[in-house]
């Protein structure tokens, strides 16, 4: 009898169970499946992502009022004012450190958003199927085609003024930026549905919300969680992109109502890069980290990245194993 | 381009002439480069005599696809090939040493010489190139000097030689049924009149009586062009009425090697014992399985497994 | 032929949704065209008499008599005659004219500009895919820095940089406007220096989401099957990367690209802005912030039937060129 | 006890191409009876009815007309909320049956739970354990484990033991082995074989392989094209086939005892025969007409 | 050349106006959406210079005469003029151009119902049924001249876009491109062909394109702010420029319960502690780059209408320094008491007043977060609001509000009197939900009606008699204090003065020197000479 299936057909309890484990065991599954790799790139992303964000936290207990004005006008970064002044003489830095709060506040919101209304309709359409399935893809094609920019005009004009900020442009962000992420999600709760697990689950008696809710929803969370990872860097980078159009969370303080400020206070043009560099920079590491991250999604939800990406350095190792192998082939 | 059809060889390894040898596989070793390396094929020795039909059986996972894939050394990292050669006796004279052809060298040796059908006809074909683009694909690189003409009229000969209307052709992939998409694969592998041709598993994913039907087209061909074959399957009944020789895998290594009438009659080795046991014959006695009787009354895994 | 009427079938309930929204949506924006015409004029030439609120009121029909669902119907009817009214900001143009005005220089620069970076996009991708793993692998994550800069910094700190202070590049505007317009060499070659760098700006800024796409198709289309068999086929490596690896590996990033050419329009606002270039996205800008509805409407409706004909193109192509999608159900 | 009985059950199903609609009819008239103790095998070809038969029995389809009904060993039928205590299904592949995501444990516990077989925590544990144990699973070493740790004889395992937990009398295995590797196959028949024998199970064995439906059932029913075309127990169907087709499916069998059957000339299938929409039923030992008779005449 | 391209050949002026996108052709000078033409293609009768006392500049009309009620005003015409197709200038054209904006509502900006008649072929008179002094520099000198001959054959006048204008100004059309268009000497212009022989007017994207362009030398004329405004001549080698105070930067209060104002800056006593708690210097200095300059609470210009303002004022200008004292001593008056974190109270009310700003005018936005910080220590909480332009102006129309940043404009001649015609009246206000139109902080006051009414009767030259009445509208102005003064803000313009001469400057300020003044900037075209002729 082959020793590798002892397990298989020992009787119960004799067997013990991890030395029998077949060779695919090994590879990992389940729960652990859901977690990323660990590689210096995903190490990269985690700690630009943990930096800035805590830098957006616990900064503004450092810095003082970010509004404070100063009779000093736009000065460069010195020992009072790390990153300089802006040309009201307010502190970059603090301002900087409010505007990054700001900014994860809104990345934050939409993403979840976003991401919570794609779930819904992509994940609902696609396991309902037949009526509410058609709704719902035309609806998310629909909203795929509209235009956000008088959208967020109009979302902010029903939002009194006083309570507006910056969840009315997460709002608008989110609206207008759920529907590619759901038509991702249909797909593949499509193909998740035909599986026979599913139909395991109603065959035991599950009811549909707890099939969508416990057996599908957990297989797509790295998918979900990659969307909201991209979400967030859209709906930064979108926010960034309305203030500059003067469309933005105007009160309260983001990356872009800052760059917004600086670029109308012509920063660029007085070459007070201490003022204009940092909002931008604060924003392409906070995306790029992200980035970062989604690789190692992406690598989950498609295990032949992970192949692709293992090789380089396992290459490496070879060498080392080649030998060890060869005289164990020889003995 | 008609010769390219040798006229039927004799069959050797049923014959009484002494076999002549066209493939020749001598103390393989591969690993796969992963954390933990692993060892699949461990100093495996073959030879694939002229026109026979090699089966290569085995449970999943014991490195059949990488012992086929060797040979051919389809294998890209992290498989590697830590010693052992692969010879190629061709039918003009010359040896091959496989393993130390350079790049073009053994681009040229693919196809041409073996040719190799895979398990899923419907991922092996590319699903958005027609039927004919696939194998014209094949003269083109191989036979620069042909004329379109020619080409067409090739394409359209193997696929009447497999049972596959001519016209066909400029089907796509997922247009055909399963049936017809691994005739067309075997078509492709006869386009070139190769010596060798490994099949890889190809009828487990059809129903019975396609892969009746298909199994018969292969020895049907392989009378009449007279090539080898290399049989890989888990299904060791179907070995053991289709192939002259059979070697038996277990965990990377051949634990036996003998005619297919040996194997069925007097096997050696328990784990064939095993396999054998595995498949209840089908008009054979009914009370050899434990279904019935005092045995059955327990199902102790030595029992169960003994059979 | 009814795979094809299915698909014309949803494009047109699409189309039809998307028509009504752009209805109602300029329709909730708070204020009203004369009053942003009057503040525009007290803050431009400073006088404006209070009599002129009246005239204007006159002159751009603002007290509408008309019911909401009356204005919808005789909405829909223009729409299909191509009448899109007279734009309010432009009065007395008529928003076709504006538009029409406009539309292609943003279709030039930011069509080719999206083009010029799909087709870099795929090329790099199929490079970098196929030989995954090698050092060129590490040069992806590179990219992605470069799409999570804002744009407009990203295009107004390399205008700063190239135009302002190294001269290799214009500063503004689509061509040297002391040219006649026309199709003549000189004018031509001043238009397209002029668009070099805006597309370049735009070309950095998406590349690499298009690199990355293709790059990840590949490795997951390298390894199968019918990889596998090409390769048994001896078949040379250019011929296996271009005709079996990237063409399939394409396909997804066809879609994408159909997409984002719909987007052409809405996506060139920012450009637009930056560079002074002329072209339909300040028009937009323009439109939101007079509350010029008919304009807005136009645009909107450009952008929608863009996004809605890119797709349905790439519907009916996508039959072409996968087969797969011809006889599927 | 529960019995299962099947009548004149149809499924139609709509294909969509384009704006036009086309019915296919996957199962006809197909009627048979389900007892205690007994295995019945469903054997056919791809794509002959079998698997939809079993959807419709584990209600995951609706059939289009006929009935299913499941009754007790008072005699009562068993209605809906109830019906899933009494019926299961195992099915084919036991890599995609299991959701990747839950542990051992979680899979059966469910049912259990659902089904009002335990409560609590420990109680639970307990019988996932005893369970686990009666589909010869050690169960300390697999109950916290994932699928992916396990291979594929212990999944189809497990998913027997899932099948088992709401206290099912009525098990429909749909090709419970074809994709196991070929050395744990028998053992999964075997352990199906022995539960059904301890608990008097009726047991729908789904395959298309021949000689495993020939040792491990009692009785076959061969499907073709939606209908069940030969009947009766299985030494007379697998030695002395009637229907042609049947005749066809038991020489398309790899049989080593037949070597060279393959080369030599073997009788093309004939297309159509007069006798393809009879049924041969052993039982009865004659042909009977389903459309004009009904299946409870063959069902009987 | 300034260097870079599109700046054109050395004699074109390139003027950036601030237009963002591309030009839509239109130069019919009735159009609100008319891109250039009133003044440099079209003339009026007279030049009215709105930045200085000046006598009006006669154009096509050489003189003007009131009767003494102000019912009657007779204009003598130039002779000898021809429109630019060649077709001799006459009488009959100004009537008819008057006649047609009287009897086209949809063109009559300022609701003028004069009859007018041809005396002759040089003199026309035009009457009005009551007095009407003030519309004097309205109709004279900005009702652009229209040639009949074309105009005549126009069935809706207002409706076209005039593809080929024909006027009798400096300049014509020579070419339109929409990003782009082209003006060139009129050749035969009465005066002799002006010494600047080309105008491109330019489309960029805004301010900070402008800014980019002057920087890059291709742009001549622009106004608008640029960075560092104080070293405009350092930075820009050959530029200039110069800053002329006209409009008024106040924060505008919904003052009037009455009318349905709600909050507590209807109460006086807070408007006014608000104007004490500024400081001014601060607010000039961090939002305006110290362009802004002082302001009289009685709205009359410092600078240019100093003869004007009252002494009965309290402050003839505003201070620059808080004066926190006052302020408590106002709040303390009216029953306000401090509270804890140094806000006062009321009745259990907080002294917290929101002020909205549009998002995007940066200045104003700072001015107002400034002013905040400021008012902080005097104890009332101003929370700033940012709206879309879109919103704040309905709020602002609509009276729903309790603060805003705006600033007050001025009319078409060099007199306070249009300003407190338009904000002060109570024929341009509305209740809270209607749309006043421009008293937006509703202020009523029978005086002030009472002495605007008297001025109307009044010729703008009798300063004498006009005076008492100016006293008791500043006063009774500086007493409500509706609109909180704030500084006045100052319209720079940036000039290449290498390339031309004859620049307005603060020492001879023929012109209002904004680029977009229409018909200022054409006289200051007519001034310009190409540099070294
Ligand atoms: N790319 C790979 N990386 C690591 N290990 C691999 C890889 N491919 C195969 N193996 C391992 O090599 C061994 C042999 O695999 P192989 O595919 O040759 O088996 P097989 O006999 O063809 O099985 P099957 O019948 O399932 O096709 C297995 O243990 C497998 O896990
Ligand atoms: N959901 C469905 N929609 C449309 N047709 C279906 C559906 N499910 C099954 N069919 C069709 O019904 C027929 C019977 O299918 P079924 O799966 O029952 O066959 P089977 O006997 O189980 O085959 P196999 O041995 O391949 O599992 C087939 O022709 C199949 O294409
Ligand atoms: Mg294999
Ligand atoms: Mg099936």
């Amino acid at each position: 009898m082959p020793p590798d299936r002892a397990l298989e057909e020992s009787p119960p309890g004799t067997g013990d169970g991890t030395a029998a484990l077949p060779p695919t065991a090994r590879r990992r599954g389940g729960r652990r499946a859901l977690l990323p790799t660990w590689s210096p790139k995903l190490g990269i992303g985690l700690g630009l992502v943990v930096a800035i964000a805590l830098f957006g936290l616990i900064g503004p207990l450092f810095t003082g009022d970010p509004d404070t004005i100063r009779n000093i006008g736009l000065t460069p970064p010195s020992g009072e004012h790390l990153l300089g002044t802006t040309q009201t003489g307010q502190d970059v830095l603090a301002q900087l450190v409010h505007a990054t709060r700001g900014s994860l506040q809104i990345g934050l919101l939409v993403g979840v958003m976003a991401t919570a209304l794609s779930a819904l309709f992509g994940i609902i359409g696609g396991y309902a199927g037949g009526f509410a399935d058609e709704a719902f893809s035309l609806f998310s094609n629909v909203m795929l085609v509209i235009p956000g920019l008088p959208l967020v005009i109009v979302i902010s004009g029903f939002v009194p003024a006083d309570q507006r900020g910056s969840w009315t442009i997460a709002v608008v962000l989110a609206i207008t930026g759920w529907a590619a992420a759901a038509r991702v999600l249909r797909a593949q709760t499509l193909s998740l549905r035909g599986r026979d697990y599913v139909a395991a689950a109603r065959v035991a008696g599950e009811k549909p919300w707890r099939v969508i809710c416990v057996e599908i929803l957990p297989n797509l969370l790295p998918l979900l969680a990659s969307q909201f990872v991209f979400s967030v860097i859209a709906a930064i980078l979108n926010e960034a992109g309305l203030s500059f159009l003067g469309l933005g969370a105007s009160n309260s303080s983001t990356l872009g109502t800052m760059l917004y400020f600086a670029q109308n206070g012509f920063a660029l043009q007085r070459e007070a890069w201490w003022w204009f560099a940092p909002p931008g920079v604060v924003i392409a590491a906070f995306g790029c980290g992200l980035a970062l991250i989604n690789f190692s999604l992406d690598e989950i939800i498609n295990p032949r990245l992970r192949e692709a990406g293992r090789r380089r350095r396992a290459a490496a190792k070879a060498g080392r194993d080649t030998e060890r192998v060869t005289r164990s082939t020889a003995a | 381009m008609t010769n390219d059809i040798a006229p039927a060889a004799a069959r050797p390894a049923a014959g009484n002439t002494p076999p002549e040898a066209v493939l020749t596989v001598r103390d393989l070793n591969v690993v796969y480069r992963t954390d933990p390396p692993v060892h699949a094929v461990k100093d495996v020795s073959l030879t694939l005599n002229r026109g026979e039909i090699l089966g290569l059986a085995g449970e999943s996972g014991c490195g059949k696809s990488t012992l086929a894939y060797a040979v051919n050394r389809l294998h890209e990292w992290p498989a590697e090939v830590t010693s052992g050669s692969v010879t190629f006796h061709d039918r003009d004279g010359g040896d091959l040493d496989l393993l130390a052809l350079r790049d073009e060298e053994l681009r040229r040796f693919r196809w041409a010489k073996l040719s190799m059908v895979f398990q899923g006809a419907m991922s092996a074909l590319n699903p958005v190139i027609s039927v004919r683009a696939q194998l014209e694909d094949v003269l083109t690189t191989h036979r620069p000097g042909m004329s379109r003409q020619e080409r067409r009229e090739r394409c359209a000969e193997v696929l009447r030689l497999v049972g596959v209307e001519p016209r066909r052709m400029h089907s796509f992939p997922h247009e055909l049924s399963g049936g017809m998409r691994q005739r067309v694969m075997i078509a492709m592998a006869l386009l070139l009149d190769p010596q060798v041709m490994i099949m890889d598993e190809p009828t487990t994913a059809l129903d019975v009586l396609v892969q009746r039907g298909i199994l018969r087209e292969i020895l049907r061909l392989r009378d009449r062009l007279g090539f080898a074959v290399v049989f890989i399957t888990h299904d060791l009944p179907l070995l053991l009425e289709l192939s002259d020789r059979i070697a038996v895998m277990l965990r990377g290594e051949i634990v036996e090697y003998d005619t297919a009438e040996t194997i069925h009659r007097r096997p050696r080795h328990p784990y064939t014992r095993t396999l054998l046991d595995s498949f209840p014959s089908l008009t054979g006695d009914r009370g050899a399985f434990l279904r019935t009787g005092a045995a059955a009354r327990s199902d102790a895994p030595g029992e169960e497994d003994a059979r | 032929m009814t795979y094809f009427a299915r698909k014309i079938g949803f494009y047109l309930v699409a189309l039809w949704a998307a028509l009504t929204l752009n209805f109602f949506i300029p329709r909730m924006m708070p204020g009203n065209p004369v009053d942003t015409l009057m503040a525009k004029l007290q803050q431009r030439g400073g006088t404006v008499d209070p009599a002129a609120r009246k005239a204007y009121e006159l002159l751009l029909g603002a007290d509408r008599s008309e019911s909401l669902f009356q204005q919808y119907v005789s909405y829909l009817g223009n729409v299909l005659r191509g009448d899109f009214g007279v734009s309010v900001s432009a009065y007395p143009a008529r928003v076709s004219e504006v538009i029409g005005q406009s539309l292609p220089w943003t279709i030039v620069l930011v069509g080719m500009a999206t083009l010029i970076s799909f087709a870099l996009g795929l090329l790099l991708g199929t490079v970098v895919g196929w030989r995954r793993g090698s050092w060129l692998d590490s040069v992806v994550p590179a990219t992605t820095v470069l799409a999570a800069v804002p744009y407009f910094w990203l295009a107004l700190v390399l205008a700063a940089l190239l135009s302002s202070t190294l001269h290799w590049f214009p500063l503004l505007g689509g061509y040297d406007v002391a040219l006649q317009l026309g199709w003549n060499r000189e004018f031509i070659s001043s238009a397209v220096y002029h668009g070099t760098l805006p597309a370049l700006t735009i070309v950095i800024s998406s590349v690499g989401g298009w690199l990355l796409g293709m790059r990840n198709m590949m490795v997951s289309t390298i390894s199968e099957d019918y990889m596998l068999t090409a390769r048994a086929k001896g078949l040379r490596n250019r011929r296996i990367m271009v005709r079996y690896a990237a063409r399939n590996a394409a396909l997804p990033s066809i879609a994408g690209f159909a997409t984002s050419l719909g987007f052409v329009v809405s996506g060139s606002v920012v450009t637009e802005q930056v560079f002074s270039y002329p072209g339909v996205g300040t028009r937009l800008l323009q439109a939101v912030q007079n509350n010029d509805y008919a304009l807005m409407q136009g645009i909107f409706l450009v952008i929608t039937v863009a996004v809605l004909g890119a797709n349905l193109l790439v519907d009916l192509l996508y039959g072409v060129i996968d087969p797969r999608t011809r006889t599927s159900h | 006890m529960t019995t299962l009985e099947v009548r004149d059950l149809v499924k139609d199903f709509t294909l969509r191409s384009g704006l036009r609609r086309s019915r296919l009819r996957a199962v006809h008239r197909v009627g048979f009876t389900l007892v205690p103790g007994r295995t019945v095998a469903l054997v056919g070809a791809s794509g002959s009815g079998k698997s939809t038969v079993a959807r419709m029995i584990a209600r995951l389809e609706k059939p289009t007309s006929g009935a299913i009904t499941a009754v007790d060993s008072a005699g009562r039928r068993v209605e809906d909320p109830r019906y899933r205590d009494h019926v299961q299904m195992v099915f084919q592949d036991p890599f995609a049956s299991l959701n990747p995501f839950h542990s051992v444990e979680h899979h059966i516990a469910r049912p259990l739970l659902l089904h009002g077989r335990s409560r609590g925590r420990d109680e639970t544990r307990e019988r996932v354990a005893q369970l686990l144990e009666r589909v010869s699973l050690p169960a300390a070493a697999v109950m916290d484990r994932r699928p992916h740790e396990l291979s594929g004889g212990q999944r189809q395992r497990v998913a027997i033991a899932r099948a088992l937990a709401p206290g099912a009398q009525v098990v429909v295995a749909d090709e419970p082995v074809s994709m196991l590797d070929v050395s744990s196959r028998l053992g999964v028949l075997n352990l199906l074989a022995r539960l059904q024998r301890e608990d008097d199970l009726a047991v729908l064995y789904i395959t298309h392989d021949l000689a495993t439906a020939r040792h491990f059932s009692d009785d076959i029913l061969v499907m073709n094209r939606g209908r069940v075309v030969e009947r009766g127990p299985a030494d007379d169907v697998i030695l002395g086939p009637r229907h042609p087709y049947t005749q066809l499916l038991a020489a398309a069998a790899p049989d080593p005892e037949l070597r060279g059957r393959l080369g030599s000339a073997e009788p093309e299938p004939e297309t159509a025969s007069d006798r393809d929409h009879l049924t041969y039923d052993h039982f009865a030992g004659r042909w009977i007409d389903v459309d004009a008779e009904g299946t409870d005449a063959a069902a009987a | 050349d300034g260097g870079g391209s599109g700046a054109g050949g050395s004699t074109t002026l390139v003027a950036y106006t601030g237009q963002s996108g591309d030009y839509q052709i239109n130069f019919n000078p009735y159009s609100p959406t008319m891109i250039d033409g009133p003044g440099s293609i079209y003339e009026p009768l007279f030049f009215y210079n709105v930045a200085r006392k000046d006598e009006p500049k006669p154009r096509l009309g050489t003189e003007f005469s009131w009767n003494d009620k102000g019912t009657e005003l007779t204009v003598t015409l130039r002779q000898g003029v021809k429109w630019t197709d060649g077709r001799p200038f006459t009488a009959d054209d100004v009537v008819f151009t008057f006649d047609m904006v009287r009897d086209n509502p949809t063109m009559n900006s300022t609701g003028f119902t004069g009859k007018t008649t041809a005396v002759d072929d040089t003199h026309v008179k035009i009457t009005f049924d009551k007095p009407s002094f003030s519309e004097g520099p309205q109709i004279l000198g900005k009702f652009w001249i229209v040639p009949k001959h074309l105009w005549a054959k126009i069935g809706k006048p207002a409706e076209d876009v005039m593809k080929n204008p024909v006027g009798t100004g400096p300049f014509k059309l020579a070419e339109f491109k929409p990003q782009a268009f082209t003006l060139e000497a009129n050749p035969d212009y009465y005066d002799g062909a002006p010494a600047l022989k080309k105008i491109r007017y330019v489309a960029l994207s805004g301010n900070q394109s402008g800014a980019d362009a002057l920087k890059a030398g291709q742009i001549d004329w622009q106004t608008g702010p640029v960075p560092d405004i104080k070293n405009v001549e350092k930075n820009y080698p050959g530029y200039r420029a110069i800053t002329v105070p006209m409009n008024q930067a106040a924060l505008f209060t919904c003052s009037n319960a009455d009318l349905g104002c709600k909050g507590p800056q209807t109460d006086p006593a807070v408007r006014k502690a608000v104007y004490y708690a500024m400081d001014r210097t601060q607010l000039n200095a961090l939002a305006f780059e110290n362009t802004a300059s002082e302001i009289s609470p009685g709205f009359a210009l410092p600078g240019r209408d100093k003869a004007l303002v009252s002494d009965r004022l309290k402050d003839p200008v505003a201070p620059m320094q808080p004066q926190p004292g006052t302020a408590r001593r106002l709040l303390e008056g009216a029953g306000w008491t401090k509270g804890s974190g140094g806000i006062y109270t009321k009745g259990g009310r907080q002294l917290a007043l929101t002020v909205k700003v549009v998002a995007g005018w940066t200045d104003y936005i700072t001015a107002v977060n400034t002013a905040a910080e400021q008012l902080k220590k005097a104890g009332i909480k101003l929370t700033v609001q940012q709206l879309s332009w879109n919103e704040w102006s309905d709020a602002r129309g609509r009276g729903q509000y309790e603060l805003l940043m705006d600033s007050l404009y001025q009319g078409p001649a060099p007199d306070p009197y249009y300003l407190y015609n338009y904000f002060f009246s109570s024929r341009t206000t509305a209740p809270v939900g209607r749309t006043a139109n421009p008293n937006f902080a509703r202020f009523k006051d029978p005086k002030v009606d009472e002495a605007l009414a008297a001025l109307a009767g009044i010729a703008m030259e009798d300063t004498a008699a006009r005076q008492p009445y100016y006293d008791t509208i500043q006063t009774r102005i500086e007493e409500s204090m509706p609109y909180i003064p704030m500084l006045t803000g100052g319209t720079t313009s940036e000039f290449n003065a290498r390339k031309f001469t004859g620049w307005p400057t603060q020492d001879n300020l023929y012109a209002f020197p904004a680029v977009w003044g229409r018909p200022d900037n054409s006289q200051i075209y007519l001034n310009l000479k190409p540099a070294g002729e």
